[in-house]
């Protein structure tokens, strides 16, 4: 395996020019990339540093390569993130990134993509919509297979109209619990699998969510026809640097940040599912 | 590799090389008794450097008694190459960046380490050179005068990985005591510089007799109960083996085993918030025996020690053959010396190899 | 008509140490009832210590003060090794008391400082004096931590330090880890020479009672670790015979039991005391300044217990430096003792005054019984007498400059109630409301 | 920005905890300048009435009338963080716990019948909710300092909860345990003294109460191994957070 150069752990600076509300704990931070940082791809993630107080990985879920302002939607989940709540624009944070591989795009031109996310898990995933949206021709259809625990907990709510509006596109939402108003689908996002219509042999799966649920997909995907290439996911692990060096986020012998996030299954299936690898 | 072959000379000599080291403008490193054990240290003189000991390593334990061959203690060279605690920057109030730059200075030697310990410094050269800036500085101004070992100790497998007891490659000098001569041979320039300035003969047959049944000897009793063909491969299909249930009844979780390790490069990074406003991030050593090592936000990835230290096993001996294109491990045996309930990886990876029935 | 009576009543005495309450009952221009009340709850030390091997009890008992565990771990160990037949030598001796100085250091900052000093300058807390007068906070600050320090190093922290045991010391401290002290100790010895100076300078009420000031008599130098317990009514007994000179009583609106000399009154233990009966003692540099500014060998009253602190203070300074310069490396860390049945007690000089602990110990050297007087408890009876003896000035001021001059009295004895209250025989009240 | 409003309660304690807010000397001058030590009665008169922001609480709930205490405690803070052993998990007070009360009560109290303490000490977080928790006996002034400057940058505090061993390594000291065969409880004590007792020489005795996943059965066997005799492997535990769930199952175990 090949080893990048360079690992620095300082970050450089960068200012967040917007704040955005998605959910009672998620918020979007829009920011300028810092001038020497490599515009990131789909899929790749960043470090984000607070001033003292502690710096997590985050996917990138909004590029514009035009005016090098990226997003970064995170969710309050720890220590760290925790503290994202109080982050205003023109706020300072730390930056370094990009890091790791990204979705396989160029793989999946001509070819039918199936997204299918939980949670948080549809940040990543959302840079390939707005891909997909921009070059439409490039693509077959696109299947958006989202779930959430509660209705308050979907993000980008703002946005699944635009999303509808791409040529050849299907959004199936579901929660796990649903609220008075909600009218659509109710159960895991696995079971959505089973209604779509795809041939799995002109199509790409590309997965991110909570651990236990993409194995669910996986099986579903398989039981499909799905070939072991023709599907990847983003893994998640404890993570200190991103740069393949402090160990913490190993899966068998792949750094995730260095070697994925983004995997494909045939790739890491040997070790994927062992219990506690 | 040797660049001379060996030679012969007197013992005394070695001071010489010592002070060589230290007009050079080395900070000379090497093992030195401080309370009751062996530890690397930074010396002044060769006085300084322990003599007249031995360690006696056993599982879980470690004692000093008088002797004329020690081995080592639980600090590697990993202690001044990838040190426990550093300081990587400082953030002042107004987001200035300080990159703590005092880190990259000085030459340091190390003399009198043991084959293992070299090895250790060869996996981490793998593992860090050209990626941590502190480590590929310092290594690149860095000199080793290695001894061979004449004995080897309880805890001991180098001759089972392959690193020991005689040192074959990557040092300035490696020495071999018998007795009062010296066999000596150089492995760089700088090598060949320090030896220019002994009195040295070639070796005569005798002596190398004497060497070579020496160094057989040790390696004889330096080994585990296990080959490393293979042993990826084994393990790994194996890996589902029940063998880390049992050895966990006898483990704390403490990471002792990695902390002393030579060649662990595992680290957590802190965030130390000061009262003036600025803030310090520091890396510090992290062990994945560590319960908090695969824990995320709401979740854990290792949850069961069993989970931990079958991952310590497979790295050392799997994953990092994947990772670095060598093993984890050089059989230097600390993990097994300083683990407060002396469990034995040897036996681990032996059991685990015997529960596929081949 | 309006009633003649009034009182007063602190909920929470503050800037002491441990939780007390003040009752203060006046009648027909009498003060009628003066209650200080110690509402601590009682945590059965010397319930579980029985069956506790000796080893544990100087770690077991500091945990009674945070404020002062050198004392109690010094007490302790000194009655335990009597038991055992230690004698520990010179060098571990200077250690003890360069710790235990250290301490005193610590705590009389602490009491002189931010609880004491404010009373005589009209301030809550040391905030109010760090406006008005920031350096010589800074320079107490700086002291304190010092002292801080001293503990660090011998101790490994300042509460409820780790290297301590019986017999010694579990490794040998080395000499250059002392001598890092040294470094400061000049400074240090001119802040806390500037402190006394202006610790000389603040107003200090007038206050007459007679009273029986009880302490040990050093005989080379100012006591700290033993000596004979002399007063300066003539009392003069070894440590050994306390318990039977002193006598206990009960009052049911405290937590904490009371002591009397036997036969006479109550008495006063602490800085005051060690320094009316030690006063040549001093060195000859704090003396200096205290002659310089009219104070002399005697100090009459209990307000003045903020010199007799300052004092001390600049004195432990000067001691400890003396002390690192004379301290060697000991041969071994410890001295082991043989393990055997019998009885040992021991008074080293706390902060607040004598100490005194007492062990029985079984053949295996577990712990049979045990009986701890510390020093708040020796002074709480003559707390309440200093307020009485205010009845002219009280029952014509306010209710809150009452409140005010009575908090101040009890102050003055850098009460520590958390101590006062660790130990036997305690009684449950309920407070007067 | 308002200042943080800052309380300190004392309970059943020695009060070393709470001195070592005051303790951080240098540091306290610019902490002042942040937080409002509003209730601090060691350190201050003035008490400023609640809700606090922030609230320390010291030392184990003992007797009825700090059940009551601790539950207004409750209700005036919006965070609760218990500092020390007492506080965390009953301390050295709680060693009464095992034993019976009224023997203990006839024992030291004359008057045993005005007694009104309840039968165990115990940590403040069996009455009511506890937000953070800062280990130690006493806590170390590092770690609270750190706790207050982490938390007022928005953070959820983080104190490490390994085992002791690593700092010990960290430290470079030798191990007292593999050396001299001293127990020694760091394997399964929390980090946060920076191993201070075998810096020293000796074993830890376990004043920051049990790590997390803390193995203490398995130190047990150790410990027989060694021939520690079982009252000594008991007295080890039961000290000053011997209370605490993990030491108490090696403690029961010889009770
Ligand atoms: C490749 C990658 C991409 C991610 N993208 C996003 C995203 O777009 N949006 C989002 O909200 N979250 C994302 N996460 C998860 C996010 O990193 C964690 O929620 C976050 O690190 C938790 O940190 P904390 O300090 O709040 O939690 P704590 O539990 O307090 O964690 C303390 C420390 O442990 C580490 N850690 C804890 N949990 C994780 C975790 N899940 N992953 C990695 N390190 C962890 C971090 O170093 C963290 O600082 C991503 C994680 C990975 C690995
Ligand atoms: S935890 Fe220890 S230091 Fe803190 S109050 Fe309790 S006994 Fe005192
Ligand atoms: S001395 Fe104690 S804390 Fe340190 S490594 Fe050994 S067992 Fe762990
Ligand atoms: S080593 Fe253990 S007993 Fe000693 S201070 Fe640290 S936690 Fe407490």
């Amino acid at each position: 395996m090949k080893r990048a150069q360079s690992k620095a752990l300082t970050p450089m600076k960068t200012t967040v020019i917007k704040v955005i509300n998605e959910t009672w704990n998620v918020k979007t931070y829009y920011s300028t990339l810092p001038e020497s940082a490599e515009i990131p791809k789909p899929g790749q993630f960043n470090m984000l540093y607070i001033h003292g107080v502690g710096e997590v990985p985050i996917s990138v879920s909004d590029i514009s390569n035009e005016d090098r302002v990226i997003a970064h939607t995170v969710r309050f989940a720890g220590s760290v993130t925790y503290a994202f709540s109080t982050v205003r624009d023109g706020d300072t944070l730390g930056f370094r990134g990009p890091y790791g591989f990204g979705w396989p795009l160029d793989l999946a031109v001509k070819k039918d993509l199936l997204l299918i996310c939980g949670g948080i898990g549809l940040p990543p995933l959302r840079p390939v919509i707005r891909e997909v949206a921009r070059n439409r021709d490039l693509y077959g259809r696109l299947f958006i297979l989202y779930g959430a625990r509660t209705p308050k907990d979907l993000l980008y709510r703002h946005e699944y109209v635009d999303y509808l509006s791409i040529r050849d596109v299907e959004l199936h939402l579901t929660v796990d619990n649903p609220d008075i108003d909600w009218r659509g689908n109710v159960g895991v996002v696995t079971n959505l699998i089973k209604r779509i219509e795809v041939d799995p042999s002109n199509a790409y799966a590309f997965i991110c969510g909570p651990e236990i649920m993409m194995k669910y997909a996986i099986k579903e995907l398989l039981e499909k026809g799905f070939r072991t290439n023709r599907i990847y996911l983003s893994l998640e692990r404890r993570m200190k640097c991103g740069v393949g060096l402090c160990g913490h986020c190993q899966m068998g012998p792949y750094f995730v940040c260095e070697h994925g996030p983004v995997f494909p299954l045939w790739f890491i299936s040997k070790y994927f599912w062992v219990d506690q690898i | 590799m040797s660049l001379t072959g060996l030679y012969i000379g007197h013992v005394n000599s070695l001071t010489l090389i010592f002070d060589q080291l230290k007009s050079l403008g080395y900070t000379v490193v090497g093992y030195r008794i401080i309370d009751k054990a062996l530890r690397l240290d930074v010396l002044k003189t060769t006085e300084e450097l322990a003599r007249d000991v031995e360690d006696v390593q056993d599982p879980g334990k470690y004692s000093l008694i008088p002797g004329n061959f020690y081995r080592h203690g639980p600090d590697s060279p990993k202690k001044f190459l990838y040190p426990p605690k550093l300081l990587l920057f400082k953030v002042t109030p107004k987001w200035d960046v300080i990159i703590n730059s005092e880190k990259y200075e000085g030459k340091l030697a190390f003399f009198g380490i043991k084959p293992c310990d070299l090895a250790s410094i060869k996996v981490l050269d793998r593992v860090l050179t050209n990626v941590d800036e502190l480590y590929t500085k310092v290594r690149e101004r860095m000199a080793v005068v290695v001894e061979n070992c004449t004995s080897s100790g309880n805890t001991c497998f180098c001759a089972t990985m392959g690193t020991g007891p005689r040192a074959r490659n990557s040092f300035d000098i490696a020495y071999t005591r018998l007795g009062s001569k010296l066999v000596i041979e150089a492995g760089s320039e700088l090598g060949l510089r320090l030896i220019n300035q002994l009195e040295v003969e070639p070796i005569d047959d005798n002596t190398y007799r004497d060497f070579e049944v020496t160094i057989r000897k040790a390696a004889s009793r330096a080994r585990a109960n296990f080959e490393i063909d293979n042993l990826p491969e084994l393990l790994e299909l194996n890996i589902e083996s029940k063998v880390y249930w049992e050895v966990i009844e006898r483990c704390l979780g403490c990471s002792n085993c990695n902390m002393v390790c030579p060649t662990c490069f595992c680290f957590d990074v802190l965030d130390i918030p000061k009262i003036d406003g600025s803030a310090e991030r520091v890396r510090v050593w992290d062990g994945c025996l560590n319960y908090t090592y695969a824990q995320v936000a709401g979740g854990h990835f290792r949850p069961d020690l069993w989970a931990r230290y079958r991952h310590f096993v497979l790295h050392k001996f799997a994953y990092w053959i994947k990772q670095f294109g060598t093993f984890g491990c050089v059989g230097c045996g600390r993990c097994i010396t300083w683990c407060p309930t002396g469990i034995d990886l040897r036996e681990t990876v032996t059991k685990v190899l015997r529960g596929m029935a081949i | 008509m309006r009633s003649m009576s009034r009182a007063i009543k602190v909920d929470y005495l503050s800037r002491v140490e441990g939780e007390g309450n003040l009752y203060v009952e006046i009648e027909n221009n009498q003060i009628s009832k003066v209650e200080l009340g110690i509402f601590e709850a009682p945590r059965f030390f010397e319930a579980f210590l029985r069956g506790r091997k000796y080893v544990e009890v100087p770690d077991i008992t500091a945990r009674i003060c945070g404020i002062c565990p050198v004392a109690y771990i010094m007490s302790s160990s000194r009655a335990i090794e009597k038991i055992l037949g230690i004698e520990v030598d010179e060098c571990t001796d200077i250690l003890r008391r360069i710790i235990y100085l250290g301490e005193w250091i610590e705590s009389h900052l602490l009491h002189v400082l931010m609880l004491h000093a404010p009373d005589f300058l009209g301030h809550e807390s040391i905030i109010g004096i760090a406006k008005e007068n920031p350096d010589i906070v800074k320079k107490g600050l700086k002291l304190k931590s010092w002292g801080n320090s001293v503990m660090k190093v011998i101790g490994g922290r300042s509460v409820h330090p780790i290297s301590c045991r019986v017999g010694g010391f579990y490794r040998i401290i080395r000499k250059e880890e002392l001598e890092t002290l040294i470094k400061h100790s000049d400074v240090m010895g001119r802040y806390a020479e500037d402190l006394l100076k202006w610790v000389l300078t603040l107003k200090i009420p007038e206050l007459k009672r007679d009273v029986e000031y009880v302490s040990l008599k050093g005989v080379n130098e100012y006591p700290i670790l033993r000596g004979r317990v002399v007063s300066n009514r003539g009392l003069d007994i070894a440590e050994d015979v306390f318990e039977e000179y002193v006598e206990t009583e009960q009052v049911r609106y405290s937590t904490s039991l009371r002591y009397r000399i036997r036969g006479r009154s109550y008495y006063v233990v602490g800085p005051l005391a060690r320094y009316n009966n030690n006063y040549h003692l001093l060195r000859p540099e704090v003396r200096e300044v205290i002659e310089s500014y009219g104070y002399g060998p005697q100090l009459s009253n209990s307000f003045q217990s903020i010199i007799a602190r300052a004092a001390e203070t600049y004195h432990a300074v000067l001691e400890i430096k003396e002390l690192i310069k004379k301290y060697s490396e000991p041969a071994k860390p410890y001295e082991e003792g043989g393990v055997m049945e019998g009885v040992g007690s021991a008074i080293t000089e706390a902060p607040r005054g004598i100490l005194y602990h007492r062990y029985e110990l079984d053949g295996k050297g577990y712990v049979i019984n045990s009986n701890i007087i510390p020093p708040t408890s020796q002074n709480l009876a003559s707390i309440e007498r200093d307020i009485i003896a205010f009845n002219d000035e009280l029952v014509k001021m306010d209710l809150s400059d009452l409140q005010r001059l009575a908090e101040h009295v009890v102050r003055n004895y850098d009460p520590c109630i958390s101590c006062a209250t660790h130990f036997i025989k305690v009684i449950n009240i309920k407070i007067n409301t | 920005m308002s200042k943080l409003k800052v309380a300190v309660f004392k309970f059943s304690s020695c009060d070393g905890c709470q001195l070592q807010f005051l303790n951080l000397e240098e540091e306290l001058i610019h902490l002042i300048d942040l937080i409002d030590f509003a209730l601090f009665y060691e350190a201050r008169t003035y008490v400023e009435p609640g809700p606090y922001d922030l609230s320390f609480v010291e030392g184990s709930i003992s007797t009825p009338h700090e059940v009551e205490l601790i539950k207004k405690v409750r209700d005036e803070s919006k965070v609760i963080v218990t500092v020390g052993a007492c506080a965390t998990s009953g301390g050295i007070q709680a060693l009464r716990n095992w034993a019976n009360v009224k023997e203990f009560q006839n024992y030291v109290y004359p008057r045993p019948e005005w007694i009104e303490v309840l039968k165990n000490a115990e940590p403040p977080s069996k009455y009511v909710n506890v937000d953070y928790e800062v280990r130690g006996c006493p806590a170390s002034k590092e770690q609270l300092l750190s706790f207050i400057l982490q938390f007022m940058r928005g953070k959820i505090p983080i104190l490490p909860i390994s085992p002791l061993c690593i700092e010990c390594k960290l430290s470079g000291n030798l191990c007292v345990l593999v050396v001299n065969g001293t127990p020694c409880l760091g394997p399964v004590t929390m980090a946060g003294c920076g191993a201070l007792c075998p810096s020293y020489g000796r074993g830890c005795y376990g004043c920051y109460g049990p790590s997390v996943d803390s193995r203490t059965l398995v130190l047990n066997r150790r410990f027989k191994e060694m021939e520690l005799k079982p009252k000594e492997i008991q007295l080890l535990f039961k000290q000053f957070a011997g209370w605490s769930r993990k030491f108490r199952e090696v403690i029961e175990e010889y009770e």
